[in-house]
């Protein structure tokens, strides 16, 4: 089977996968559903194995049909298997596996079982065909397909009013984010005249000078595009948000899909970045701004699950980074191994959860390390490669996208530099996640579980706290710990040890592996030959080491040896305490410059423009002409048969007059 | 032609004189007389004007039936000569004004309207003209789709009137119908 | 010369006089019947119909009132085919819906609902300007008698001003058109209402302004359009529910449609000179149909407001005088006919579970026990606010890509609105479908019937989501024929 | 004769009448007084016909005067269906057409 041929199976497998599942929902039994879902999922990942054997050089296109088509608008069902779309594939289908093993077990319980895996196999579907789309149209559909999926998978507790609120705020992001997309189709197909990728880069070649207007102009839409699905700023406030939905989905749409996205697209459109430096530069700046900030915010986050979102925030900031200074390879080697390392945190963190009976609040945990010891060393292991720990994965994926912003030199140090102090950040959030759940006193509920029973809280939102809509049995009453369930270990174990090793594909001058394989799909980067030198590539993530072991310190000291040292930092410095909790106060400002003024416009509408000026200017209006009108006709109509007579005569004797006058 | 003339201007007298009485005569039973009067001077005109079938016509069925029936209908509602409140207001003096400056109009178009043929006394006509005779050939040829309106006409004013004055059930004793 | 167009376009009155000739409660069986016969028959000329054609196919042309130079000339292209078929499409559901509901005076209900088809057939059908008037003042009848018969609320206001808007627009077009068949006639030619004589002919360049505007302004009304919109809210909120989706669906579609058919091609320089306003007011009734359908309380308010925006990208997409824009506009009125539809029968199955109430803030819930109800309220909800993998998507963004093309401002401008489309439709189906339990709200599976109506209506959304070509391609060539000439005009105008 | 003659008097004649249609408020007299401006017309359609030397100008003011008796019927009706309704004899007293 060709390449091609692999690459609809990809995709058909998911797809499948969700007809099954919701067509089968009342049929299908107990965990059955689940297992159907993960087998598609599998099936996909088999199926990338098979697009990775039969990849070479070349890019291969195949259109299955024409989805529309007038006059120079052609848009066709076709997929583009390349070393890039082969890769992100075997991501996506990977983690997305393992996660839905990890479902099968931590959703059981809930009564909305079928409908997850539907809609869980649903994204992981769109995600495939976004990054197996070979043209703009196809690229939007599946844009706005995953930003459907997160939709439904955020809201998918829909009983609770702030996974809902939470839901329409991720959609509507998304969908300006695909309005971007289209609007930046339109100006690469008004130029180009074409729709597919290599038609439009090979037209831009031609057609556009560096650094032309429309074309940075266009480059900027991808942006809106790609920062909208990757919550960059300032179009990150949809993702913490999106905590509302169950544990796996925060895995899914942190690790696998959907915020990937982005990074993907830029690198996707590699080459008109680069004949756009400036809107690659903004790229670049808006990266390091957006992971300089999500890291301050997620020092002071006390809610488990938003701490890890920030973390993804911050961490994906490196990729648009990575990729915006043309660190193709590095960019979207960071994508695989925070991949590894976010789901496994996720799943964690769900366990965690659970063991806590739905509670979230950092504050509420402490000393688990006994009673969760397979939770507590996956979970370290995932914070000591987000914290880029030596050897780990993340160790060197981060800091090689540092070390070509450096190589690329002027201002891009300063971006590097930056990233060094994010970096010195993430070391201490990530530990402080750490310590505060598994280290310390016990809390009641980590001593329950040691007695060998998990918690029983009361069903209640953790966010507001109001008691949750029992009658529908979602979230399910049932809580699911790692260490007691196999699916999700064995979901959880190798992705332990990716997170641990996968940084082998990728050791500066020693295997480098993944740098070659993508090689074909930029090859003719401009920037391609610009390469750090191993050694200094090797100087700098030894300073990257230096930089996260001290990170991982100073949250030792405070947290663990020091207990208390952060409730007076806190009082100390209160405003920027509030400052950062409130998340910069992202979410004020936006309600105060669209929210308001959207429903403060559509109150208006309705009481001034509809009343007064559709109802009293144009209806009024008329009827009062219409009314005027009859009034006075209603005057004359007296019912004196005299009166009318009268005005007979006076008709008569104004024509008669009329005729004479014109006679004469 | 003096005699002619002499007829003419007797019988305009007479015309007006009618139409005058019909309107300033306060009891409505002396206004039904004074336009029999005028009636019958029109015959006259007709007559003048080579119009003998219209003529009788006008004698017999106008001057002779129809005003009987408004002579019944007077006497049937007793005929009050005193107005229930004074006529006038600001009619009273528009009404004929108007109607005098469509007379003075109508004159100013006769006198100096550019047909020559109003300035003669007609055409030449044959002994025939006006008969019964010649009226009833136009009236079953030429006419008869208009002649036959008319009669179906009268028949529904006919029917209009039966329905008009019909006594209701109920609403009033044993009063005699005038009209059926 | 074929009767086929005849025979479908009375199918559904012979079918409504048959009903009134029945027994009473066997007319609806009978109007079903006539609907179902004409969906066969549309979707037969559907398969039959050759797109590579340029031109008319299936023409119907007879002498009709020789002294005015009015003719009987139906024909088909592909600017009125998915018309065709949206129309039986459409009537299908409604009219299944009906059949099964009890009303006062069935026999006269279904007559005007199967005088209705008729109508509108008529009016896409017609290929004579005076044909076109008659079947379109047509409409009106049968959508008053059922507003006025069988609303509910206040629904002789309702009426009223439906019927007072309505026929305002018809009486102004009315004489637009006599004035254009008297003075593109040619001093000894005959007089024609027929639309290939109109488009050989000419008028003045500033009669064709007023003209043009008199058209555009019982077309916007029809629409609706902002500020025309007056009718709406009022309307909507009393009407049967089966009314209201065909007054949405399928009767606003005629006078966008009469835009393509008879203004562009007949008046270009007329309709260039009012690009501008038009294009404005399009972009406008977006923006403002979307924040007031975001601020709606009443469920079939948003979709009427909603309408309104949608009604607003297919004008501008008219209007932007582009191939792609008109393409799409022609595909969206299909598109958006096909899902309000399906919306309207979901809101009358939501606010039967409501016990009649249709305000968002009494509903909500109701998805827990209704899967498929949901599942296919969702798919209408996305088609509605054109997620790309629908066919709406593939609409807009050809409309948006024509607007782009040459009024790239008021392009973006109106590419807000679908975001705001986003905004306020998944708003309508969380506060229905999802949320807290309202306080009336019986949350039961669709019934039986209801998803004998709904299912396959979505069943046609997701099959134009997957496979758009197969309306574009055979609307193309006929599209494109409809703005040749207001696109060469428009091009001297810019060279000017 | 010549017709201007007879022209001038159907003038005062239809002056009269109409003069006495607006003064007058007994209805019959207003019947009487549309009798008399029907007659001015009768009396120039004659005097028409007379200058064209046709009969076609008889034969419409016969015409009239199946018009005028048909009037005289209905209106003399109505004034008698008043008078048992026990309802004031006056135009005037008649304004349920007032809008």
């Amino acid at each position: 089977m060709s390449a091609t041929g692999y690459g609809w199976l990809v995709l058909a497998f998911p797809l499948a996968g969700t007809v099954v599942v919701s067509l089968g929902w009342r049929v299908l039994p107990g965990r059955l559903p689940g297992w159907i879902a993960s087998a598609a999922i599998l099936g996909s990942f088999i199926a990338s194995l098979g697009m990775l054997d039969k990849v070479d050089a070349e890019a291969h296109v195949d259109s299955a049909w024409t989805y529309a088509a007038t006059g120079d608008f052609v848009a066709d069902v076709s997929i583009l298997v390349d070393p890039l779309s082969v890769f992100m594939c075997l991501v996506v289908s990977g983690v997305s596996f393992l996660i839905h093993v990890y479902s099968v077990a931590y959703m059981s319980g809930d009564r909305g079982y079928t409908r997850f895996f539907a809609y869980l196999n649903y994204f992981v579907f769109s995600m495939l065909l976004l990054v197996l789309a070979a043209n703009f149209v196809l690229l939007i559909v599946g844009w706005a397909f995953v930003g459907a999926a997160s939709y439904l998978l955020i809201s998918y507790w829909y009983r609770r009013s702030t996974a809902t609120h939470a839901g329409i705020k991720a959609f509507v992001m998304n969908v300006i984010g695909d309005v971007g997309l289209v609007i930046a189709a339109f100006l690469l197909f008004n130029e180009t005249g074409a729709l597919d990728y290599f038609g439009v880069f090979a037209g831009a070649e031609e057609v556009f000078s560096p650094d032309d207007g429309t074309l940075v102009a266009a480059c900027l839409f991808l942006l809106v595009g790609a920062f909208a699905k990757s919550a960059q700023l300032p179009l990150h406030t949809w993702l913490p948000d999106a905590m509302e939905g169950p544990t796996p989905v925060s895995a899914l749409i942190h690790a696998a899909t959907m915020v990937t996205a982005g990074v993907y697209l830029i690198a996707r459109m590699f080459p008109l970045f680069e004949l756009a430096p400036t809107a690659a530069d903004i790229s670049a700046i808006i990266g390091t701004a957006t992971l300089l900030f999500a890291a301050t915010v997620a020092l002071v986050v006390t809610d488990l699950k938003r701490v890890i979102a920030y973390s993804t925030i911050s961490q994906i900031g490196y990729m648009i980074l990575g990729v915006s200074v043309a660190a193709y390879g590095a960019g979207l080697f960071h994508l695989m191994t925070h991949a590894f390392f976010k789901a496994l945190l996720f799943m964690g963190a769900g366990s965690i959860i659970s063991a806590m009976a739905g509670v979230q609040n950092l504050d509420r945990m402490g000393g688990f390390r006994k009673a969760m010891p397979f939770t507590f060393i996956t979970f370290t292991i995932g914070a000591l490669a987000l914290a880029a720990f030596p050897f780990t994965s993340g160790f060197f994926s981060k800091d090689e996208i540092l070390s070509y912003a450096i190589e690329r030199g002027g201002g891009f140090v300063v971006l590097a530099v930056v990233g060094y102090i994010a970096a010195f950040m993430t070391a201490f959030y990530a530990f402080r996640m750490v310590f505060r759940v598994f280290t310390g006193d016990a809390v009641p509920e980590a001593r329950e579980l040691e007695d060998g029973h998990l918690a029983h809280g009361e069903p209640m939102n953790p966010m507001t706290g109001e008691p949750e809509d029992t009658e529908v049995g979602f979230p399910g009453p049932e809580h699911h710990v790692a260490e007691w369930s196999w699916p999700m270990k064995a979901a959880m174990a190798p992705l332990a040890l990716l997170s641990l090793i996968g940084g082998i594909v990728g050791v500066p001058a020693l295997t480098d592996t993944l740098e070659h394989f993508l090689e074909p799909t930029f090859e003719d980067s401009r920037y391609a030959e610009v390469h750090p030198s191993s050694g200094t590539e090797w100087a700098e993530l030894g300073i990257g080491g230096v930089i996260s072991i001290a990170g991982i310190a100073l949250a030792y000291v405070m947290f663990v040896r020091r207990r208390g040292i952060t409730l007076r930092l806190r009082d100390r410095f209160s405003a920027v305490h509030n400052f950062l909790a409130h998340k910069w106060y992202f979410d004020e400002l936006y309600d105060a410059l669209f929210v308001r003024p959207f429903t403060g416009a559509g109150s208006f509408g309705r009481r001034v423009i509809e009343t007064d000026f559709v109802q009293g200017f144009i209806v009024g209006g008329a009827t009062g002409i219409v009314r005027a009108g009859t009034s006075f006709a209603r005057a004359i109509q007296t019912g004196y048969l005299r009166a009318y007579a009268l005005l007979l005569l006076l008709g008569v004797a104004a024509m008669a007059l009329y005729f004479l006058l014109a006679s004469s | 032609m003096w005699f002619e003339q002499v007829i003419f201007f007797l019988a305009a007298i007479g015309a007006l004189a009618g139409a005058l009485g019909v309107v300033i005569l306060r009891n409505p039973f002396y206004s039904v007389l004074a336009l029999v009067g005028h009636l019958v001077a029109l015959a006259v005109l007709f007559l003048l004007l080579h119009a003998e079938f219209l003529a009788a016509g006008q004698v017999v069925v106008y001057a002779g039936a129809v005003m009987v029936l408004y002579i019944f209908v007077v006497a049937y509602i007793g005929g009050s000569d005193e107005p229930l409140r004074p006529e006038g207001g600001a009619l009273a003096v528009f009404g004929p004004l108007f109607a005098a400056a469509i007379g003075i109009e109508l004159c100013i178009a006769f006198i100096a309207s550019g047909l020559d043929a109003l300035d003669t006394t007609g055409a030449d006509v044959g002994p025939g003209f006006g008969t019964p005779e010649a009226i009833g050939q136009l009236l079953l040829t030429r006419f008869l789709v208009p002649f036959e309106a008319a009669s179906y006409l009268l028949l529904v004013a006919a029917v209009g009137a039966v329905v008009l004055a019909r006594r209701r059930r109920g609403l009033e004793g044993t009063e005699p119908e005038i009209l059926a | 010369m074929t009767i086929h167009l005849s025979i479908v376009l009375f199918l559904p009155l012979a079918a409504g006089l048959v009903g009134a000739f029945l027994p009473r409660g066997m007319a609806r069986w009978a109007v079903l019947a006539g609907t179902v016969a004409v969906l066969a028959y549309a979707v037969a000329l559907l398969v039959d119909f050759d797109s590579g054609a340029r031109g008319l196919q299936y023409v119907t042309d007879d002498e009709w009132i020789a002294e005015l130079g009015i003719r009987y000339q139906l024909g088909i292209d592909g600017l009125n085919l998915f018309m065709v078929v949206l129309t039986a499409v459409a009537w299908v559901p409604c009219t299944l819906v009906a059949a099964f509901r009890e009303h006062d005076r069935p026999k006269l209900f279904f007559f005007n609902l199967a005088l209705g088809e008729t109508a509108v057939l008529g009016a896409f059908l017609a290929q004579d300007l005076a044909l076109f008037i008659v079947f379109f003042d047509l409409m009106l009848v049968p959508f008053y008698f059922m507003i006025g018969g069988w609303g509910t609320g206040d629904r002789v206001r309702a009426t009223t001003k439906f019927v007072i808007y309505t026929l305002a627009g018809s009486l102004l077009m009315l004489a637009a058109a006599i004035a254009l068949g008297v003075l593109a006639t040619p001093d000894g030619g005959e007089i024609s209402f027929s639309l290939a004589q109109l488009e050989e002919r000419s008028v003045s360049e500033g009669t064709q302004h007023w003209i043009v505007l008199l058209f555009a302004l019982a077309f916007f009304v029809k629409a609706p359009l902002f500020p025309l919109h007056g009718w709406v809210p009022e309307t909507y909120r009393s009407s049967p529910i089966v009314t209201i989706a065909l007054l949405s669906a399928v009767l606003s579609k005629v006078g966008v449609y009469g835009f393509l058919r008879i203004v562009l091609p007949v008046m270009p320089e007329g309709s260039q000179h009012w690009q501008e306003l038009f294009i404005v007011m399009a972009v406008f009734s977006i923006l403002y149909g979307s924040v007031l359908a975001f601020s709606q309380d009443n469920v079939r308010l948003v979709v009427a407001y909603s309408s309104i925006a949608q009604l607003g990208f297919i004008v501008l997409g008219i209007f932007a005088f582009d191939d792609k824009g008109a393409q799409g506009a022609v595909f969206q009125m299909l598109n958006h006919g096909i899902v309000v539809v399906g919306l309207f029968l979901v809101i009358g199955v939501i606010a039967a579970r409501a016990g009649g109430r249709e305000s968002l803030a009494e509903l909500g819930g109701m998805a827990f026990r209704a899967p498929i109800l949901a599942a296919m309220f969702l798919i209408l909800t996305f088609a509605t606010l054109a997620m790309p993998g629908s066919a709406n998507f593939i609409g807009e963004i050809l409309i948006l890509f024509g607007a782009f093309e040459d009024k790239f401002v008021y392009g973006a401008v109106a590419s807000v609105g679908v975001v705001l489309a986003a905004v306020y439709m998944i708003r309508v189906f969380q506060r229905t479908m999802h949320n807290r339990v309202g306080p009336a709200v019986q949350s039961r599976e669709i019934d039986g019937l209801h998803l004998a109506a709904i299912a396959p209506l979505v069943a046609v959304v997701v099959a134009l989501g997957l496979y758009p070509n197969f309306v574009v391609e055979r609307s193309e060539e006929a599209t494109t024929a409809a703005i040749e000439q207001v696109q060469s005009v428009s091009q001297e105008v810019a060279e000017r | 004769m010549d017709i201007t003659w007879y022209l001038v008097l159907s003038a005062f004649i239809f002056v009269i009448g109409a003069a006495g249609v607006m003064s007058r408020r007994n209805p019959l007299v207003v019947l009487l007084c549309l009798e008399l401006m029907l007659n001015a017309g009768n009396l120039a359609l004659i005097a028409f016909s007379r200058m064209h030397g046709g009969e076609a100008g008889q034969v419409f003011a016969l015409i009239v005067m199946v018009i005028a008796a048909c009037e005289v019927v209905i209106g003399l009706g109505i004034i008698v269906a008043m008078y048992r309704r026990r309802l004031p004899i006056d135009v005037d007293e008649m304004s349920e057409l007032r809008g």
